[in-house]
C-alpha cells in the first residue's frame, strides 16, 4: 500500500459515488454536486497517474497535472452554467425538479 | 539548543491541537449558535495561534516565518469578521434566551 | 512532422474561434455580419484543404509550436475530416442564411439577446466541430467536446420557456455526465501508456484490463451524448423545443462531433483493441434506435417532435458503420465501402436534416402553429416550403438518387461482403418506417380538400429557397458517388 | 505514519462526499461540499502537485462553494420539502452500476504498469527553451498551449451560456441582485482590509507561477474572489454587460494567445512557437492578459445572468 494507491482507490470510489449521485438524486442542485464529487474522483485518479510518473526531479508528471487544472476551470464553467440554468428555473416554472418528460405532442413547438 | 526547540514545536503544536479537538467537541455539543460560535473561535485563534508559534522555529529562513505569521493574522482577521457576521445573523433568527 | 500545407490547418482552427472572439467583443449587428464574413471565408478554406488533401494524398500535419506528440499536440487532417467539415461548412451556411432574418437586431436596438447568443454560439459550434476534426489528441478532443456542450446547450433554452430550460438542464446534466466518463478514460489511456496521441496510441495499445475499461467508459460517455438509444431521452425535448435554426444546428452538427470522436476511438486510436464483435453492440443499440426512433416518430402529433424523434432513428444508421469497418478490417478487405457509406450517411443525414428543421420553422412562422393534423393544403399557401420537405425526406427515406440511397447502397453492400447481414434488415426497416412518418406529413400537407390555410405572417420567399437549396443539395448527394468514394480513404484508417 | 494519515484523510473524504449527497438539506450538503474541496487540497499536497492544489483550493472548493451556496439560499424557499426519488429497481440498477465502474477503476489502480510511463523526461527537455521553471506552466503555456487556449474559449461560450438566461428587458444590464450588505458594516470593514492584500497574493500567485507553483489560474481566481467581495460589501457594482471594456476584458487573454500565435505563423517559427530569446516575456504577457480573463471570467460566472438594467435598477 502506497500513497498513490490510497488515493487512487479514492478516486475510483469517488467516481462511484458521484455517479450515483448524478443518476439518483432528484435535485437537479444535488445532481450539480454530484457532478463535481464525480469530477474530483477523476482529478484524483490523473493526480495518481502524475505521481506515478515522477521522475527528471519532478513530484510528478506535469502532463496530467495540467490536465487537472484545465478540467478543474471547464467544470466550474459547467457548474456555473448548470445553476444559471437551475435558477432560471425556479424564476420561470417554479419547479425545479427534472420529472420525467412529458409525452412529447404536449411539448410546444 | 535543536533539541529545545524542537521541544517547544512539539509542546505548542500539541496544545494548539487540544484547543482545536475541544473546539470541535463545543461545535457538536453545545446547544445553539452562539455558543458554538464562541468554542469555533476559540480553536481558530488559540489553535492555530499556537501551532503557528510551535511550527515558527523550524522555517528555513525569515520569509517562512514572516508567511506563517502572515496567514495567523489572516485567520485571526477572516474569523473575527465571520464569527461577527454568524453571530448578528443567528440574533436576528434565534433571540438570546 | 509538419506537413506541407500544415499551416492550413491552423488558419482552419483560429478562423471559428477569432470569429467567437469578435462578435463576443463587438456584438450587435456585427455578431451576424462577422459570421457570414466568417463563414464565406471558412468556405474557401475548406476547398483549399480539400485541394491539398487530394494534392498530396496522404493527411495534412501540423505540429503544434513545434512541439511533437508525445510531449506536445499534432493537428492532423484526413478524408474522415474533410468528410465531416465539408458538411459541417455548407449546413453552417445555409443555417446562417436562414437565421439572417430571424435573429437580425431590430431597428432601434443595439443588441438583442437572442441575436447576440445565437450567433456567438454558431461560431461556437463551428469551432468545436472544426477542432474535432483536426485534432489527434484525446485530451484535446476533450476541450473540443465541452465546446460543443457549452455551445449547444443555451440554443436549446434560447426561448427561455420553462419547458427548454428544463430540457437544456437535463442535457446539460446528460453532456456532462458523457464527458466525465470519457475524461475517465483519458486518466486511464495517459496512466497505461504516458501518451493521449491518437497515432501513437494506435502503435501503443493492447488489449489490457486500463484499455478495455478506458474504451468502455470514453464509448459510454460519447454515446450519452450523441444520444445513442436507450441514452436519447435527452435530446427530443432538446432538440424540438429550440428555435428552428437552433434545432438544425443540434440535429444536423453537435450529435456528429461525439459520433467523430467515436470513430476516431474505435478506428484509429484502439483498433488493436475493439473487435468486429464488441462493435456489434453500439451497432445493435443503434439498430434499435432505428426502429424506436421511427415508431416514436410516427406518433408524434407535432411536427418538429417527429423531426427530433426521426433523429434518434437516424443517428443509429451511423453505429451500423462500425461493425461493417471492423468486419473488413479483420477479413482483410478494404475498409473504403463502410467508411465512404458511414460518413455519406452523416452527410446526408445532416443536409437533410437542418433542412427538414428550417421548413418546420417555416411553417410553424406561417401558420403559428406545426400540428402534423392542422397542416392541411399547406403545400399550397407553402410550395417551396413543402417541396423542401418533401426532398429532405426523400434523403432520409434513402430514396434513389439521394445520399441516403447511396449511403445505405453502400453500407448494405459493406455489411454483405462482411458476412454481417443481419444489419441489412435494420437498413431496410428504417427506411419503410421513415417513409411513413415521412408520408404522413405530406399526405396532410399536398391535400387538396378545403382552402388552402391562411397565412398568419409572411414567409420570405429567400429563406425557402434556401431552404430548398439544402434539400436539394441532400437529394443530389448520391449523384456525387464518386466523392466519398474518394474522399474518405485519404489517409483514414490504418494509414497512418 | 504516513499511510496511516492519507488512509485517515481518504476516509474523511469518501464520508464527507457521503454527507454532501445524503444530507437532507441542500444547504447542508453545500457545506459538506466546501470542506470535502479544502480536504481534496490536501490530498493533492500529498500528491506532490501543489499547482493543482492551490486550484482545486481556489476554484474547486472556494468559488465552487460560493456557487453552490448562492444556489442553495436561493431555493431554499422553492424547494419542496418532499421529493420523488427513483424507484427501488432503478436505484437498484444505478447502484449496481455505479460500483461497477468504481470497482472497475480501483483494480486498474491496482493494476497499472510499473515502471509509470511518463512525460516527465520530455518536459524537463523543453522547458529551457520556454525559459520558464515550473514545468505545469511550461505544459499549459507552451507544450500543450492550444488547450489552455480552446479551455478559454469554452469560457467565452459559457460566459454567453449564462448570460444568455437574462430576460430580454435585462440584456444589456448588470448581472446578480443587487446586495444587501451594509457598507458600514463589519463585512465592508473586512473587505477594505483585505482587497487590497488580496489582489497583491493574487498578482503574487501569477506572477511565481512562471518558476514555482501558482499561475494565471489560480492567481486570477484570487483576483477574482476580491473584487467578488467587494461587490458583496457595495464597494463596487457588476459592471453592465453591454459595456465594451468588459467585453474586451472577457476576451483579451485567447485574444492575445491567437494574435501570438499567428505572429508566430507569419514570422516562420509557427504557430504557438515562441522565439527562444523572448519566450519568456511573451509567455508572460499572454498570463498578464489571461489573469485578467480569468479573474472577471470567474466573478462574472458566479454573478450570473443580467437582473437589472444599466442603471442598476
Amino acid at each position: 500500500m502506497t500513497t498513490t494507491t490510497i488515493y487512487g482507490l479514492l478516486g475510483a470510489l469517488l467516481v462511484g459515488v458521484g455517479l450515483y449521485g448524478l443518476i439518483v438524486h432528484p435535485r437537479p442542485l444535488r445532481k450539480i454536486l454530484s457532478f463535481n464529487v464525480l469530477g474530483s474522483g477523476v482529478f484524483l485518479l490523473f493526480g495518481v497517474v502524475a505521481r506515478r510518473g515522477a521522475a527528471a526531479g519532478f513530484g510528478g508528471d506535469p502532463i496530467p497535472q495540467a490536465f487537472v487544472i484545465t478540467g478543474m476551470v471547464v467544470a466550474f464553467a459547467a457548474t456555473a452554467l448548470a445553476v444559471a440554468l437551475l435558477l432560471r428555473l425556479a424564476e420561470v416554472g417554479g419547479a425545479t425538479e427534472l420529472d420525467e418528460p412529458p409525452p412529447a405532442e404536449d411539448r410546444a413547438a | 539548543m535543536r533539541g529545545l526547540l524542537d521541544l517547544w514545536t512539539y509542546a505548542a503544536v500539541c496544545a494548539g491541537l487540544f484547543f482545536f479537538i475541544a473546539g470541535t467537541v463545543g461545535i457538536l455539543r453545545l446547544p445553539d449558535t452562539l455558543t458554538r460560535l464562541h468554542a469555533l473561535t476559540k480553536a481558530d485563534n488559540l489553535g492555530v495561534g499556537l501551532v503557528v508559534l510551535g511550527l515558527l522555529p523550524q522555517t528555513a529562513d525569515a520569509l517562512a516565518a514572516l508567511k506563517l505569521v502572515a496567514i495567523w493574522a489572516m485567520v485571526l482577521l477572516s474569523s473575527a469578521t465571520v464569527s461577527q457576521l454568524i453571530g448578528r445573523a443567528a440574533r436576528a433568527e434565534e433571540p438570546p434566551r | 512532422m509538419t506537413s506541407a500545407g500544415g499551416e492550413l490547418l491552423v488558419l482552419a482552427l483560429l478562423l471559428p474561434v477569432a470569429g467567437v472572439l469578435l462578435a463576443f467583443l463587438l456584438g450587435g449587428r456585427w455578431a451576424a455580419r462577422i459570421t457570414l464574413l466568417a463563414l464565406a471565408l471558412g468556405l474557401v478554406l475548406t476547398g483549399l484543404l480539400g485541394v491539398r488533401l487530394f494534392a498530396s494524398a496522404a493527411p495534412l500535419t501540423y505540429a503544434l509550436g513545434g512541439w511533437a506528440p508525445p510531449l506536445g499536440i499534432l493537428l492532423r487532417f484526413d478524408g474522415l475530416s474533410l468528410a465531416l467539415l465539408a458538411t459541417a461548412m455548407v449546413v453552417l451556411s445555409a443555417i446562417a442564411l436562414y437565421a439572417r432574418a430571424e435573429f437580425a437586431v431590430p431597428a432601434g436596438a443595439r443588441e438583442t439577446r437572442a441575436s447576440f447568443v445565437f450567433w456567438t454560439l454558431l461560431l461556437g459550434v463551428w469551432a468545436g466541430l472544426t477542432v474535432v476534426v483536426l485534432a489527434s489528441d484525446l485530451f484535446t478532443l476533450y476541450v473540443a467536446l465541452e465546446l460543443l456542450t457549452f455551445a449547444a446547450v443555451p440554443l436549446v433554452s434560447l426561448e427561455g420557456r420553462a419547458d427548454t430550460l428544463r430540457a437544456a438542464l437535463r442535457y446539460l446534466l446528460y453532456a456532462l455526465a458523457g464527458s466525465v466518463l470519457y475524461l475517465v478514460g483519458c486518466a486511464l489511456l495517459f496512466g497505461a501508456y504516458g501518451t493521449l496521441d491518437i497515432g501513437l496510441l494506435a502503435q501503443r495499445a493492447q488489449a489490457d484490463p486500463a484499455t478495455l475499461l478506458a474504451c468502455a467508459l470514453m464509448t459510454a460517455g460519447l454515446l450519452a451524448k450523441t444520444a445513442l438509444f436507450p441514452l436519447h431521452i435527452w435530446l427530443p425535448p432538446a432538440h424540438a423545443g429550440a428555435p428552428a435554426a437552433a434545432s438544425a444546428l443540434l440535429s444536423a452538427l453537435v450529435v456528429k462531433g461525439s459520433f467523430f470522436i467515436v470513430l476516431r476511438l474505435w478506428l484509429e486510436a484502439l483498433p488493436a483493441v475493439v473487435t468486429p464483435a464488441a462493435a456489434q453492440v453500439p451497432a445493435a443499440l443503434g439498430a434499435v434506435a432505428i426502429f424506436f426512433g421511427s415508431a416514436v416518430a410516427l406518433r408524434q402529433a407535432r411536427l418538429k417532435p417527429m423531426i427530433a424523434y426521426s433523429t434518434v432513428a437516424q443517428l443509429g444508421y451511423l453505429f451500423i458503420m462500425l461493425p461493417l469497418v471492423l468486419g473488413a478490417t479483420a477479413l482483410g478487405q478494404s475498409t473504403a465501402t463502410a467508411l465512404a457509406g458511414g460518413m455519406l450517411q452523416l452527410a446526408s443525414h445532416a443536409t437533410a436534416k437542418a433542412a427538414m428543421f428550417m421548413a418546420a420553422g417555416l411553417i410553424y412562422a406561417g401558420l403559428g402553429h406545426d400540428r402534423v393534423a392542422d397542416l392541411g393544403g399547406v403545400a399550397r399557401s407553402l410550395p417551396l416550403t413543402v417541396w423542401a420537405f418533401a426532398l429532405a425526406g426523400v434523403a432520409l427515406i434513402g430514396l434513389p438518387p439521394s445520399g441516403g440511397f447511396l449511403a445505405k447502397w453502400l453500407l448494405v453492400s459493406a455489411a454483405l461482403a462482411t458476412g454481417q447481414w443481419w444489419w441489412v434488415l435494420a437498413l431496410a426497416g428504417g427506411g419503410l418506417l421513415t417513409a411513413a412518418y415521412v408520408a404522413r406529413v405530406l399526405m396532410v400537407a399536398l391535400s387538396s380538400a378545403g382552402p388552402a390555410p391562411a397565412l398568419r405572417a409572411p414567409v420570405a420567399r429567400s429563406r425557402q429557397w434556401v431552404v430548398l437549396g439544402l434539400a436539394l443539395l441532400s437529394t443530389l448527394l448520391g449523384l456525387l458517388a464518386w466523392v466519398p468514394l474518394a474522399v474518405v480513404p485519404l489517409g483514414a484508417a490504418g494509414a497512418r | 505514519m504516513a499511510l496511516v494519515l492519507d488512509a485517515g484523510m481518504a476516509l474523511c473524504l469518501l464520508a464527507l462526499a457521503l454527507f454532501a449527497l445524503t444530507a437532507r438539506a441542500s444547504y447542508s450538503a453545500v457545506a459538506g461540499f466546501v470542506a470535502y474541496g479544502l480536504l481534496v487540497a490536501l490530498a493533492w499536497v500529498r500528491l506532490a502537485a501543489a499547482d493543482v492544489a492551490l486550484t482545486e483550493a481556489a476554484i474547486g472548493s472556494g468559488l465552487t462553494g460560493a456557487l453552490l451556496l448562492g444556489a442553495a439560499a436561493r431555493l431554499r424557499a422553492s424547494e419542496s420539502t418532499t421529493v420523488a426519488w427513483p424507484s427501488a429497481a432503478r436505484r437498484a440498477a444505478a447502484a449496481l452500476l455505479s460500483t461497477l465502474v468504481a470497482l472497475g477503476l480501483a483494480a486498474v489502480v491496482l493494476w497499472l504498469p510499473q515502471p509509470a510511463p511518463t512525460l516527465a523526461h520530455e518536459a524537463a527537455a523543453g522547458l529551457p527553451s520556454t525559459g520558464l521553471g515550473n514545468p505545469v506552466t511550461g505544459v499549459l503555456m507552451a507544450f500543450r498551449g492550444v488547450d489552455t487556449f480552446l479551455e478559454k474559449v469554452v469560457l467565452v461560450l459559457a460566459m454567453v451560456g449564462v448570460w444568455s438566461l437574462a430576460a430580454d428587458e435585462r440584456w444589456g444590464g448588470r448581472p446578480g441582485l443587487r446586495h444587501e450588505a451594509d457598507p458600514n458594516g463589519v463585512l465592508a470593514f473586512f473587505a477594505r482590509l483585505v482587497i487590497p492584500l488580496g489582489l497583491v497574493i493574487g498578482l503574487y500567485v501569477f506572477w511565481v507561477g512562471a518558476d514555482h507553483p501558482g499561475g494565471a489560474f489560480a492567481g486570477g481566481t484570487v483576483v477574482a474572489s476580491m473584487w467578488l467581495l467587494a461587490m458583496m460589501t457595495r464597494l463596487a457594482d457588476t459592471p453592465p454587460i453591454e459595456r465594451r471594456a468588459l467585453r474586451l476584458a472577457l476576451v483579451v487573454g485567447p485574444a492575445l494567445f491567437l494574435l501570438v500565435g499567428l505572429a508566430g505563423l507569419a514570422f516562420g517559427g509557427g504557430f504557438l512557437a515562441y522565439p527562444e530569446a523572448y519566450a519568456k516575456p511573451i509567455i508572460l504577457a499572454i498570463e498578464v492578459a489571461m489573469t485578467l480573463t480569468v479573474a472577471v471570467t470567474m466573478a462574472l460566472l458566479l454573478a450570473g445572468p443580467p437582473l437589472r438594467s444599466a442603471d442598476g435598477q
